[in-house]
């Protein structure tokens, strides 16, 4: 939780500095596309967190990512497959590939590391191949199938106060039933969001009220949900931070641990996979070479950032999804406050280091104060 | 045999690499029976259980549950059989509270989702039920080792199983808790349950058990019941003859004094500051529940945990305790408590584990002396019986007690200035521990000042020229020789004051 | 089979990307028109691969081979060795100080003054103008942004002139604002286009400088509904930008012919396989210029285009 | 030690296959060539080895190669600097890299995947901006200073012969001084290729006996040796091996792990900063965006190859060597048999899955037949 409120904060002060020195970053326009990218890369983020948390790690996501994006236009263009066997096939494909993961980690014990990595040098060079190298698109057609990840169905501000609104809800009921009365401190936030939400429709009818939610940010909002429901509410997510603490200690309290890690695996595939289909549909052109490329760090380090420690056993959704935003409002603003676009990769490197590095000294600061205090 | 016992084990063999850890064991339980399986250190206890828990695979040989033939291949399948066994090693989840490592793979849920209401209900009363002092709400993160053998052994009793195997479950508790443990140990008995109980301490063994079957060399050597259980014939029985004890202490008063700590203050307690000396020659004890800051202290001297202030000086000189590097260079050693976290090289052999801290002595030229390393390592391997096929054995297929004896050796070796022990001899079995208590005297005499925690109140005892009793991070006592006592020693840990402080 | 008598050339490109795919489709063509076996190679990583593969190319022992240096200057020494063993000419860019042959292709520098007019003639008021393009190390990509911004601002032919990407210039209404880079990445391609619409309210003109850049600087303008309103000026020969010229939504492009690169290639090291020394151009330079597409001769070009790599599909 | 044997009969394989089908692969100019490169890889897979060896990773190896490539061309060509003064600088530069890596992790106590990814976008980053992203070379000049990386002062059969010679005498001094005499294992096998040295000489005088050693393969073999020498038969070695296995028991048993931990990152950079300005050497071109993408990659796969284990503790520098080769060996192959190059990443990635599964396998059965038998 406090790593997820330090990391909140980088977020607040990245979008603050940048709005005062360029107010464009508040344009509609602006906000959609940062959305936007932030849920397209937020859906691969939750993904390797799962893996992050067993303990593991995933290289292939942008390989699986690349692969997706060319299989998708290839089975559509030139296959004549309908859009949504298309999307069956590739998504069955990511889960293919999961489950092979997961089974060489558990069965065989190979390292996650060595099997992923063979992973994005083998399902790279199996995209190249198998579109000779040729770029995929879905030209002009399929407008409608494009929606899911170029369409803006609803506000941001409506789907925000919607969730707000589930949140405390949810809370009421929780404290019911575990009969101890909703918290003060969640129930305090889901209204002050919710009535924030509402505010903006007031207040900035024209401005922020027009904000539109592209359809991924929706996407990764359910599963954002779905993750965190797991991970906090239900026993497979219980194991899962046990398996990633000490195995032997799940295993010996009968978890049956390879399940979970298959499962891990396979859930970190499925989304990387979906992730790919959302990116192909976005960017509509894709060469099998390149599209995806270090994509699996990106979402690797905004996992870490969002709070996922690499020895497993922690890291929250919301840590993770704010990780994936702060990467990309910080690309953002290197772009709007004309920046040299070559320092791009210097300025995020910086910017996760110092992150990582606050957190452990504060971290540090904290548990000396509290130790004086006591 | 009674016609249908409630387990039964027949011609169980099983195999190593280089040993043959069990041939052919024979073993029966009753329901409401309590079984102690003793034997010396790589006897084969653990292993026959964690066979029967489903975690080795045995090569030979029948279980039977009620006259049933059961062949658990996994923890789970055990559980299923209503198996429940406490662990020699610590295996907890601690990122996770008490409360969900007690329940951890037997959630309850409702509507599919995990009912931590219930969990954080049930693990309370289990808590409590085994003498815990702290909430299932506790990060195992912070808890001591003890406290975390709490958490372990509420596990096991929250599984309602038929047969508790409990591998050497006491080997962190003081007096306090184990009694305690006994009780609810004996209460099973009354329900019906078959208890399996693995322990060290001999005289836990005459509290508690009905019946004794007894390992050697993976062997079925014996077995006693009613009266015939007592130390002499459990000792003859395993180690195969008598044991001949010298308990015989040196005259020679202690020397200058060595280590000198004043006010210090540690980091969980830090209203408490502690003082005391250690002369050289001196063994000192300190003695406390569980939970009452013993580790805290060694740990703080070695320069592990934060020193939040005081002096501590080693021969009048002030030590600086930025790290353990720093403390070793004053000529401080510490054997640690938590020997799998702590201590070993798992996977290294023993003789690189037993080598490790004299490495820089054996170097010649910047280069290693590997002749000269596998000779001390011999040497050492041969003082105190570490039970091996040869050096080169990896130290994790050790047994627990010999594991315990190999991070021994590491610092007995390098012969230090100041020696802390923390819970030196935990599991180690009673042959073997004479030698070590010998070894440590013997450095001792030589002229080394000797400060060590132990949950097991017979050591201190036995041991300590002065015993430090430890209450809730506070020195609640100091007691000489002459004055010291089971019930004096007690009277202090659990709160009294008394006995002469400093 | 009479393999073995065959010769065997290799056709080496200086990344992966679908202009070199319609290239390779010319080299193809041409290996089957005179009768050799071509090796196509793509490298990923640039300078390394290509010295890499060329390493391999000369130990299996080609008999020629047609290369597009990423790093001329620095290459000379490497392309000379390569000389030393086999027949070596350029395509695409030129290595004007190695022993190469011949260079087959055209002046990069000339087609971005096409691609610059092209802008002029979609901005008759001046405006302003972002240049988008996957990497700026190439000799011929940074030949063509200057060529692209010296005609825009009517500057004289220097080909050796340089503007640091970051800094706007801008002389006689025009300015150019600002040089993109993605490392070709599509995804990083269409955010660099969004940021652009997001920045500069009101920008006149995108130009997309390698052949992917033009239909990613669309994408990003019809989640903006801004199409028209800004216009896009292409370089290559996407299928999207062909339609989008069609569509009226694109001005024009400079489109080069990358088919011919492949074909022209093969056909001179297969003569020179075969000792025909006559194959090769007259002055070394082999032009094949580039063509100006617009909503005029789009139709045309494209029929063309799909005729020829159709053909060899 | 049967890891290493196990991964020398897959490149011995690799070599007598290749060699079937072209025999090109074994004449003089593909032979340095493969030579070369490995060497090149090896150079920084033997420095990644030593922080795998601890339990950490470098991932910035690739962005240093690429960085100190970029600034030795921009140092001499540019600025100016004698060879000598650029190289050191280079080289220094590298080491306060490793330094600062070792210390974030160590001191601050930060997870080696994280800083060393911050290093490889930080240090990418910086590469672009310093070059304001123009391909570095150094023309036409410096030859001398190239013959560094492209001169081939003897012959690969005298080199291996004075190493095998060496290898004779090592063991022959090592017998007498432990008083056991020589063993009869390694005294043979240095002895046979000893001898086999020899005899290409007279067998092939015109072929293999002709095949040259390039200059990085001699650096290489300085470079392995002393690794070896290090991690085998010094204090040092046995600490790092240590710290891999268990970090806290190696503090409780008084090792100074910050030290060997920082020295272990400090040996990766170094020998990533020389690689570095090896490769440029060699190249010529340096494109500072593209130039080493991945290199940590190779370099992590050919010593998880090799038998280092990414869990710490395991890995021999013989091992990783021959990893490497390989590595190279494989990309040589799929060039000479005219093997698509697209499928070039799927057959390396497949190669090494298949590899270390084999390994696991073969480990596995030996343990279950051993155990069986006893
Ligand atoms: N995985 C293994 N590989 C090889 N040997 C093993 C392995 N596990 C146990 N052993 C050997 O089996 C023998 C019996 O060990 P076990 O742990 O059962 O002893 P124990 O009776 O529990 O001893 P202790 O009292 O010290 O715990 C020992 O010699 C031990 O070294
Ligand atoms: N990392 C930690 N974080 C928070 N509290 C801790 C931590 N380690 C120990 N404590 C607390 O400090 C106190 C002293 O623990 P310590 O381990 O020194 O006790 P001990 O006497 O050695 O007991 P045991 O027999 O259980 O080992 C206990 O209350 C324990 O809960
Ligand atoms: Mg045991
Ligand atoms: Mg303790």
């Amino acid at each position: 939780m406090n790593k997820t409120l330090g990391i909140l904060g980088l977020l607040v002060l990245a979008c603050v500095a940048t709005a005062l020195i360029n107010p464009q970053f508040v344009s509609a326009y602006n906000l959609q596309n940062v959305i936007r990218w932030t849920s397209l890369f937020g859906i691969l983020s939750i993904g390797v967190a799962f893996v992050i948390i067993t303990g593991g790690i995933d290289l292939s996501i942008g390989s699986v990512v690349g692969l997706v994006g060319c299989l998708l236009p290839l089975l559509m263009v030139e296959h004549g497959f309908s859009p949504a066997a298309a999307i069956g096939a590739v998504l069955g494909l990511s889960v293919a590939i999961g489950l092979f993961h997961g089974l060489l980690i558990t069965k065989l014990g190979l390292q996650p590391f060595v099997v992923t990595l063979c992973g994005l040098l083998f399902y790279r060079g199996y995209a190249r191949f198998v579109t000779g190298d040729q770029t995929q698109g879905f030209g002009t057609g399929f407008e409608t199938l494009r929606g899911l990840a170029t369409g803006k169905p609803t506000t941001v501000a409506t789907s925000i106060a919607v969730l707000a609104a589930g949140a405390l809800l949810l809370e009421v009921l929780r404290g019911r039933r575990e009969q101890e009365g909703p918290r003060r401190g969640p129930l305090l936030a889901a209204g002050a969001v919710f009535l924030a939400a509402l505010a903006t429709g007031v207040f900035d009818p024209g401005g922020l009220a027009q904000v539109r939610a592209p359809a991924p940010f929706l996407i990764m909002i359910v599963i954002a949900l779905a993750a965190g429901l797991f991970l906090n509410a239900t026993v497979g997510g219980r194991y899962l931070y046990a398996i990633g603490r000490n195995l032997t200690a799940a295993r010996y309290s009968g978890i049956d641990t390879d399940r979970i890690v298959i499962g891990a695996y396979v859930a970190c595939s499925a989304l990387a996979g979906l992730g790919g289909v959302l990116f192909a549909l976005d960017v509509n052109s894709v060469q099998p070479a390149m599209h995806g490329n270090f994509y699996e760090l990106y979402a690797i380090a905004a996992a870490v950032l969002g709070g996922c420690s690499l020895r497993g056993g922690e890291g929250t959704v919301t840590g993770v999804v704010i990780g994936a935003a702060v990467m990309r409002v910080l690309y953002n603003s290197i772009n709007l406050l004309e920046i040299p676009t070559q320092l791009e990769f210097s300025i995020i490197g910086a910017v996760i280091l110092l992150g990582v590095a606050a957190d452990e000294l504060v971290r540090r600061t904290v548990a000396r104060r509290r130790r004086g205090g006591s | 045999m009674s016609s249908r016992a409630l387990l039964e084990v027949r011609g169980v063999s099983k195999s190593f690499p280089g040993v043959r850890a069990l041939e052919r064991v024979d073993l029966h339980l009753d329901e409401g029976e309590i079984l102690a399986v003793i034997g010396e250190n790589g006897a084969g206890k653990s292993t026959l259980m964690r066979i029967l828990a489903g975690i080795e695979s045995r090569d030979d040989g029948v279980v039977a549950i009620d006259g049933e033939v059961v062949a658990p291949e996994s923890p789970r399948e055990a559980a299923g059989l209503g198996i429940a066994l406490i662990h020699q090693e610590l295996n907890l989840a601690d990122n996770l509270d008490a409360g969900a490592n007690v329940f951890l793979g037997r959630e309850p849920r409702r509507f599919g989702l995990v009912d931590r209401g219930a969990i954080r209900a049930g693990a309370r009363s289990v808590l409590e039920r085994v003498g815990a002092d702290f909430s299932p709400d506790a990060p195992v993160a912070d808890l001591s080792v003890g406290r975390r053998q709490q958490v372990e052994i509420a596990k096991a009793l929250s599984c309602d199983a038929r047969i508790l195997i409990m591998d050497e479950p006491t080997s962190s508790l003081s007096r306090a808790e184990s009694e305690r443990l006994f009780t609810l140990v004996r209460a099973l008995r009354g329900r019906g349950v078959g208890v399996v109980y693995i322990t060290h301490r001999l005289g836990e063994v005459t509290e508690l058990a009905d019946r004794v079957v007894v390992l050697r060399d993976g062997r079925n050597a014996g077995e006693l019941r009613g009266d015939e259980i007592g130390h002499d014939a459990m000792v003859r029985l395993m180690v195969g003859r008598d044991l001949t004890v010298s308990d015989t202490r040196s005259a020679a008063g202690p020397g200058s004094v060595r280590l000198k700590v004043e006010a210090l203050a540690t980091e969980h307690s830090p209203q408490s500051p502690l003082s005391f000396e250690v002369r050289s020659g001196e063994v000192v004890g300190i003695a406390g529940l569980i939970g009452a800051g013993r580790t805290e202290v060694l740990e703080t001297l070695f320069g592990l945990r934060p020193r939040l202030s005081g002096v501590v000086s080693v021969d009048g000189v002030a030590l600086d305790t930025r790290g353990p590097r720093q403390a070793i260079d004053a000529g401080l050693a510490l054997v640690p408590e938590d020997r799998k976290r702590d201590g070993l090289f798992a996977e290294m052999s023993v003789r690189e584990n037993v080598t490790i801290t004299g490495l820089t002595a054996l170097s010649r030229a910047g280069l290693l002396d590997r002749r000269g390393e596998r000779r001390l390592a011999r040497d050492l391997v041969e003082r105190i019986r570490v039970r091996t096929t040869d050096i080169e054995q990896p130290v994790a297929t050790l047994s627990g007690g010999n594991q315990q004896k190999t991070v021994l050796l590491r610092w007995l070796a390098v012969r230090p200035r100041v020696l802390l022990l923390d819970d030196p001899t935990r599991g180690v079995d009673v042959a073997t521990r004479h030698e070590i208590y010998s070894m440590i005297e013997e450095l001792a005499r030589s002229g080394a000042a000797v400060l060590f925690a132990s949950s097991d109140l017979e050591e201190v005892l036995r041991l300590s020229d002065r015993i430090l009793v430890m209450h809730e991070g506070d020195l609640a006592g100091v007691l000489g020789r002459a004055e010291a006592s089971e019930e004096a020693v007690m009277r202090l840990a659990t709160g009294a004051r008394g006995g002469a402080v400093g | 089979d009479d393999g073995p008598q065959r010769p065997q050339v290799a056709y080496v490109t200086n990344g992966i990307a679908s202009f070199w795919t319609i290239a390779a489709a010319g080299a193809e063509a041409g290996a089957e028109a005179f009768d050799v076996d071509c090796d196509v190679r793509m490298p990923a990583s640039g300078s390394e691969d290509q010295k890499r593969i060329l390493e391999d190319l000369l130990a299996r022992g080609v008999d020629g081979i047609a290369i597009s240096p990423c790093d001329a200057q620095n290459q000379a020494g490497l392309i000379d060795e390569a000389c030393a063993l086999t027949h070596v000419i350029t395509h695409d860019s030129d290595a004007p100080l190695s022993q190469r042959l011949c260079y087959v292709g055209m002046d990069n520098y000339a087609a971005g003054r096409m691609c610059g007019a092209l802008v002029r003639e979609a901005l008759p008021d001046g405006g302003t103008v972002m240049l988008f393009i996957g990497r700026l190390e190439q000799d011929n990509a940074r030949l063509r942004r200057q060529g692209v911004i010296d005609e825009i601002l009517g500057r004289s032919f220097d080909s050796s002139r340089h503007d640091p990407p970051d800094q706007p210039v801008s002389a006689a209404g025009y300015t150019v604002l600002d040089t993109r880079t993605d490392q070709f990445d599509r995804s990083r391609a269409k955010a660099n286009a969004e940021d652009a619409l997001a920045l500069y309210p009101d920008l006149g003109c995108m130009v997309g400088l390698f052949a992917y850049n033009p239909p990613a600087c669309l994408e990003a303008l019809r989640g903006a509904g801004r199409v028209g309103k800004v216009k896009v000026v292409a370089f290559d020969e996407a299928d999207e930008t062909l339609q989008g010229i069609l569509d009226g939504e694109v001005h024009g492009t400079v489109a080069q012919d990358p088919f011919r690169y492949g074909y022209e290639s093969v056909r001179i090291l297969a003569g020179l396989a075969r000792g025909e020394e006559g194959v090769l151009p007259a002055d070394g330079y082999l032009d094949i210029p580039a063509t100006v597409v617009r909503a005029d001769n789009v139709e045309a070009f494209r029929a063309t285009l799909r005729e020829l790599t159709g053909a060899s599909r």
